[in-house]
């Protein structure tokens, strides 16, 4: 272990929050040079909020850092970035209303608002990141993972020595991932960069880093090289206790058992202008749906369309024979449940607390008379979930704002626990959740489609999805372009497929037909 | 024994209200009365409200500037209702298309105002004198917000003195303002840009005249303007510079004295006649006659 | 809870100083049920109007539509009769609050300039309508309807008991209820005692008689109605949802369209009974009358906490925010303070009240 | 771009009608200076507003802001000159700005009841200042500055001249830059080139002669300043970044405590300017003036496509905005429409313009 002093020191470092919550017990944490470190921890484990006091954007309520060697008191976000230290948050707050330019740029300093350098700087950039988005798109219209690449770019753009990325692979496919994996590899290795990399994908840390940090409960319970280490040391570490990893038990699957009879979902030329191809698919009960695709591919826009999200969409989707009205309100009302991708933007109410966002879509289930939620059973189904889920959080009136990510995540999940469901749509429901939770939440949905339910998930961890599928359809640029049932395909086969380079697979059904219905 | 008088007037924004006030106040002051004013702020709601507080306060007489006539009777019944003298000043008191202005509504102890339609009259009578004999002569009309009565009443009468003085003409032109010099100044620009043969700008107030002189000055224009219910000093100043031709003298602050004068004898001579109409003499202001307006308010 | 101890140091202030004067007690039970008269219009629109914000939107069309309806009634009630014309003022004032809806939701223009536009229209309507002049009621049968409808009077010494004691007993319960299962004290628990025990002051200061004027009455049932409705209901928690983030309403499967809507349609036709209640009680109406109303309107539900984002807001708050207002327009008058410091002291109040508001909910949330 | 076709539609209707009916032409340059002329005032506040809004933030203030310049210059000007008086009415502006900003940020009230607060007060100050009456300048050498300083011509024909070529070449170079990337036309391009060629129109008609008066100068040259900040420099940036998300600005590094002070300071110090103007205008004031322009500068920054929530608004179209709300008033006054109809056009032209505004930016950017 060679000895080179740390970058960036925290001794003790202590943070409750103004409700009460102590997310920090006093973590000591050294970051090297040249290094990739990698904080680990379950969800609610106080990995943001580090981050968030490192980088200057909270205040510690104790503890002290120090920066090459001396100790610092940030008192903003710009003293930290002015020192060199540059953050990838979790939840990317990038300004809508300017362009990708003009965010990457956010931070820096001179006269000029379109100076042509700027212009130049990026193209570097883009370049060395080998991704290349429109400078002059509207960070507004971008999709998350697009908006998790141009926060990428953004803390590159600073040109810092410490670059702490929270969770960036989170929203990200499996290419774009790629992309991460060599940047960061080019910064620590070639750039001499310090690093820390926050991540739930353990095979990605196990990969990427040199030191790892575990945080349970806001206390480091392991702090070791990552050598030293293998996943599943790593996984009870995080959890703190042992795991079971889901296998990929697929024969062991009970195939979709009413395959006879009326299929329970069926779509028939369903498409959207400019985002969706037509697209017919039959689902019965019980199976399990998988959606391949890259970044902006056109997954979202399927499982919109078929929710009836999707305004402009055409087409007829079907559930259990029943034509259904295109509209969110009668989908749920036929049974329909949507985990969406932006859960903050999308999932959640963030000023209402658990218990009032849980019952949303359900909330005659907890009525009088069909009309009057009952405030105590809704608290109680606040705690069911709670347990259910293992969400962190002290009491189901904690408000969804004050959540970790993760756990936030939990909640748009558990939101449709609760209710008659039995059209589920998840997209990238695993996104941000630690690695405990991710099983049982794959556990629940087999569970799910055990008891007749049948589920669509889209998810950028083809694994995962070779892990709960019964059958996996590939999209690229808002097509169907290949159906593959879990048994005959691999991880590689869906890689190259979804990338554009696979074989000429079989045809989804009906993806060739014309629009028409 | 002392005695209260509660005064409630449109709204102390505008110099005109102020003057009533002020003009209410003096007099009180001289007789040894004490006074409440109250501000309604341009609401007839919270005219209301204002009086029901000098109700609860019992105050031995209430004055008023009715922001709204035809509202006006409730509040006169109410006060009337509770045995104490009620007095409007400036503006009537009932449905001006109904109500004959020297007749003031019965439960009223006293009406005390400018006669408008004489104010226009005035006017009228000074415009027929400037009008070219030869031809027909062009008028334009910067009138006051299209809601309140006066409007009306300065316009009729401001007409019946031309008619009358055989006057050759057309009104080309008229256009609300909402009482301010700003407005004036846009609306007379306006006229100016659309009309550039008139012979003569009528401002229903000074205030709107002011306004109204910078827009013919800046056009270089040789229009005439006069005004009505003039009397301020800020009028007192055009006319003397020569912005404006002249206008009509009013005078609030005589009427704030006059409605004291008649709450005093309704409050303390119970046989004092009711809805009795008081009112003063309105010269013309000239250059010439500058001085025959004792106030500048 | 900042609100109310703002209106409560309000009146403290007040009555402090017109004992000190020697003047009137603020205090009274005639001042105070005229206060209450007072701002009863402006707290039916208020209340209406912490729904429209609550939703996300923003109505400034209210004043103006009001005015419609007053004119509307005015115009007709002598030659249809009186709840005919009713029934016609308020049909005109809600398919107003549709159509705002409809402009703001299906165009998708912001509801600020659709509703700035509408607001000089419909007052623009109004002067069409009353061709300039004060319309008025002739009619005697008419004007003995109206009366009947506006101004008559109504003890409610009983009711005001029993919500007292129903208040008190709420909270001491709720109060109990959290002691003995070791939370910590929620701040509306102990809201609720004290308003009950004010509650039951007030009817012990009257002696037995509490006679209110009918618009109270009516502001009352609305207030309760919709305090009910958001409190209680699914489609209360609706509406919070809609506003609070209307994209996951959506995907909730909510029909957030139908929701904005009907908050657009309410306001409207909260602005039309505020219309009539105002024409019946001058049974004229002038063609300015009403204006600019909606700002206090506005006022009084953002002194209420009512958000101007959407997803918060209480409809008693708004209504102690709209008494905060008129107390002090009271206050002023029983002081017979010199008009030229009303309106600086008013504004200063609203600042202070609002920060009295602001800084005592910063303990709960802390915002950067 | 929808503002500018609103504005362009209207100036077309209203040239249509007025020579249909034979009258004095629209269109005529003696017209169309009076409109601008009329819109200045507004206009130096509206693009201060846009700049307010643009960082998240609302001013309803301005309005009492710019009466108070006004009494402070012309209750000085007679005691210490002209110049020192504007120095003062100026610096009681900027003041007001910095307490308004302080409010909102330290206490964290919301802006709109702040300033609502602010708006009472300070025309409370006014009252008191003027003590209800009218001042006005009596001393002949101040009247002249003031007319030096406000009723000044200029002939801007080579300016307008110049700006028109301008345009012209940014424009199509534009055009002719995305034409060789390939790219898709944008529409500000265009716009660019059809603002170039109306200057240029307008330099023509006008036969070698353009007189302004002194407040469009003033007008211009603020406008094109802030615009340039805007749109070119790093401050501009910021002042968006803070507006469309403060946290993401703060995040950065950017002190948005100080770009949000800052564009309060500058909305007061242009509604100070603007009173200044209005003062040496008429060289009076009563302390009724200005009451209400508050929302016709709102309305224009808000026809102008500025958003209520932040991050985005151009004072260019804000401009196009003010023109448009004047140009209405100015038809109607040339149209000699009867005051019964003016309030129900103008509010239907108000939403129609924004509904312009909004299909026509729906292509780009889908809304739910
Ligand atoms: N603004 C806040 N106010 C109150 N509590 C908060 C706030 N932010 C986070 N917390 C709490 O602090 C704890 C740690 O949260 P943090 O976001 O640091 O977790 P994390 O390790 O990043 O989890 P995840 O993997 O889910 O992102 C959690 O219990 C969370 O509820
Ligand atoms: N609001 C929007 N405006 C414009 N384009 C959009 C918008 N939302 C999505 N798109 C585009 O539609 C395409 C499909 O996006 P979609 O979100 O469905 O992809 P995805 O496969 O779910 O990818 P992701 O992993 O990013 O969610 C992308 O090219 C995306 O850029
Ligand atoms: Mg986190
Ligand atoms: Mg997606």
């Amino acid at each position: 272990m060679e000895k080179t002093s740390p970058i960036m020191t925290l001794r003790s470092v202590a943070k409750t929050f103004g409700n009460g919550t102590v997310a920090l017990r006093g973590v000591d944490l050294d970051i090297v040079q040249g290094k990739v470190h990698g904080l680990l921890g379950a969800n609610g484990a106080g990995k943001s909020t580090l981050i968030k006091i490192l980088s200057g954007a909270f205040k510690a309520s104790g503890g002290t850092i120090s920066w090459r060697g001396q100790p610092v008191s940030w008192d903003s976000p710009k003293a930290a970035n002015d020192m060199g230290v540059a953050t990838i948050h979790q939840h990317i707050p990038l300004v809508p209303t300017l362009s990708v330019l003009e965010n990457v740029f956010l931070g820096s300093t001179g006269a000029w608002r379109l100076a042509s350098v700027s212009r130049k700087r990026f193209d570097e950039l883009c370049e060395r990141v080998r991704y290349w988005p429109d400078p002059d798109a509207l960070a507004g219209d971008l999709s998350i993972g697009e908006r998790q690449m141009v926060s990428i770019l953004q803390a590159l753009g600073t040109g810092a020595d410490l670059i702490v990325m929270d969770e960036p692979t989170a929203s990200l496919a499996t290419d774009e991932r790629e992309l991460v994996y060599a940047t960061v590899r080019q910064l620590s290795k070639v750039e001499n960069k310090a690093i820390l990399f926050v991540s739930h994908f353990l095979d990605e840390v196990m990969a990427l880093t040199d030191q790892v940090t575990v945080l349970r409960d806001g206390e480091a319970v392991l702090r070791a090289e990552t050598s030293t280490l293998d996943e599943t040391r790593l996984a009870e570490a995080i959890v703190g206790k042992q795991i079971v990893e889901l296998e990929r038990a697929a024969e062991a699957r009970i195939g979709p058992s009413a395959a006879s009879g009326t299929p329970r979902l069926e779509l028939r030329g369903l498409s959207s202008p400019d985002k969706l191809m037509p697209v017919s698919l039959s689902v019965a009960k019980g199976e399990v749906i998988g959606v391949a695709g890259l970044l902006g591919s056109g997954r979202s826009e399927l499982i919109h369309a078929i929710f009836g999200a999707d305004k402009d969409a055409v087409g007829d989707v079907l559930l259990d024979g029943q034509t259904l009205a295109r509209s969110t309100a009668a989908s749920v009302r036929a049974g329909i449940g949507l985990v969406p991708e932006d859960r903050m933007g999308q999932g959640l109410v963030p000023e209402f607390e658990i218990w009032r966002n849980l019952t949303l879509p359900a909330l005659q289930g907890v009525s009088a008379f069909n009309m009057l939620p009952q405030p105590e059973r809704e608290r109680e189904r606040g705690e069911e979930a709670i347990r259910m889920l293992s969400i962190k959080a002290s009491s189901p009136d904690i408000l969804v704002r004050e959540l970790s990510g993760g756990n936030a995540q939990k909640v748009t999940i558990a939101k449709w626990m609760f209710s008659d469901v039995k059209l589920f749509l998840l997209d990238e429901p695993t996104a941000g959740i630690d690695i405990g939770a991710k099983t049982d939440i794959l556990r629940l949905i087999r569970k799910l489609a055990g008891e007749g339910k049948t589920v669509i998930i889209v998810s950028s961890e083809f694994e995962e999805l070779l892990a709960v599928a019964d059958r996996i359809l590939v999209m690229r640029d808002g097509k169907c372009i290949a159906e593959r049932n879990v048994h005959e395909t691999s991880e590689h086969e869906l890689l190259l497929l979804a990338g554009g380079q696979g074989p000429k697979g079989q045809a989804v059904n009906g993806s060739g037909k014309a629009a028409g219905h | 024994e002392e005695m209260t008088f509660g005064y409630v007037p449109a709204s102390l924004e505008y110099p005109y209200n102020v003057q009533t006030a002020e003009g209410f106040k003096e007099a009180a002051e001289k007789a040894g009365v004490k006074v409440v004013v109250l501000d309604p702020r341009g609401s007839v709601e919270k005219q209301g409200n204002a009086i029901d507080d000098l109700l609860t306060q019992n105050v031995d007489g209430i004055g008023f500037l009715p922001l709204d006539s035809v509202v006006a009777e409730s509040f006169v019944d109410k006060i009337d209702e509770a045995g104490k003298p009620v007095v409007a000043i400036a503006s009537q008191v009932g449905d001006p298309n109904t109500r004959a202005v020297d007749d003031p509504y019965p439960k009223l102890s006293a009406f005390v105002a400018t006669d408008n339609f004489k104010a226009g009259y005035v006017s009228g009578e000074m415009a027929a004198g400037l009008l070219p004999k030869d031809r027909t002569a062009k008028i334009a009309i910067v009138e006051g917000d299209p809601a309140y009565a006066v409007v009306k009443l300065d316009t009729d009468g401001f007409k019946a003195a031309l008619d009358k003085a055989g006057a050759n003409y057309e009104i080309v032109a008229a256009q609300p303002t909402n009482w301010t010099p700003d407005e004036g100044e846009s609306v007379c620009q306006n006229f100016l840009t659309a009309h550039d043969d008139l012979d003569l700008i009528f401002s229903q107030a000074d205030d709107m005249a002011i306004g109204c002189a910078r827009a013919i000055e800046a056009a270089g224009s040789k229009v005439t303007l006069i005004a009505t219910g003039g009397g301020s000093k800020l009028g007192y100043d055009a006319i003397k510079n020569g912005e404006m031709y002249g206008s009509v003298c009013t005078r609030p602050r005589l009427l704030g004295a006059l409605m004291f004068q008649s709450l005093l004898e309704a409050a303390t001579n119970p046989d004092t006649p009711k809805a009795r109409y008081v009112t003063y003499d309105m010269p013309q202001i000239t250059k010439e006659t500058l001085d025959s307006c004792p106030e500048q308010w | 809870m900042g609100v109310y101890y703002a209106l409560l140091l309000l009146i403290f202030v007040l009555t402090m100083i017109t004992t000190y004067l020697g003047q009137e007690n603020y205090l009274s039970i005639q001042n105070l049920t005229n206060v209450i008269y007072q701002s009863s219009l402006t707290s039916i629109m208020a209340v209406a109007m912490t729904v429209i914000l609550i939703t996300g939107n923003f109505d400034l069309s209210v004043a103006s539509v009001a005015a419609l309806a007053a004119a509307v009634l005015v115009g007709n009630a002598d030659a249809m009769g009186f709840w005919p014309a009713v029934a016609l003022a308020m049909t005109v004032a809600m398919a107003l609050g549709l159509l705002n809806g409809s402009i703001v939701q299906f165009v998708g223009i912001n509801a600020f300039i659709v509703t700035l536009g509408t607001m000089t229209a419909v007052r623009g309507l109004v002067l069409i309508y009353t061709d300039g002049r004060s319309l008025s009621v002739k009619d005697p049968g008419v004007i003995a309807q109206m009366k009947a409808f506006e101004s008559g009077k109504n003890d409610v010494f009983l009711l005001v008991v029993a919500a007292g004691i129903v208040c008190l007993a709420l909270g001491i319960g709720s109060v109990i209820k959290s002691r003995s299962s070791g939370k910590s004290l929620r701040p509306a628990a102990v809201g609720t005692v004290i308003g009950g025990v004010i509650l039951l002051l007030l009817a012990l200061a009257s002696g037995g008689e509490l006679v209110v004027r009918t618009p109270v009455v009516y502001m009352g049932i609305f207030t309760a109605v919709v305090w009910f409705v958001l409190s209680f209901t699914m489609v209360g928690r609706r509406i919070y949802a809609v506003g609070g983030n209307s994209e996951a309403a959506r995907l909730s499967g909510i029909n957030v369209l139908r929701y904005k809507l009907m908050a657009f349609v309410l306001c409207s036709g909260a602005a039309g009974f505020a219309g009539v209640l105002f024409a019946s009680r001058l049974r004229s109406i002038n063609p300015a009358g009403l204006t600019g109303a909606e700002l206090t309107v506005i006022a009084a539900a953002i002194l209420g906490g009512t958000s101007l984002f959407g997803g918060a807001g209480s409809v008693i708050k708004t209504l102690a925010g709209a008494l905060l207002l008129f107390s002090l327009t009271n206050g002023f008058n029983i002081l017979n303070l010199g008009a030229n410091w009303q309106g600086l002291i008013e504004g200063i109040v609203v600042v202070v009240a609002a920060a009295i508001y602001t800084v005592g909910n910063q303990g709960r949330a802390k915002g950067h």
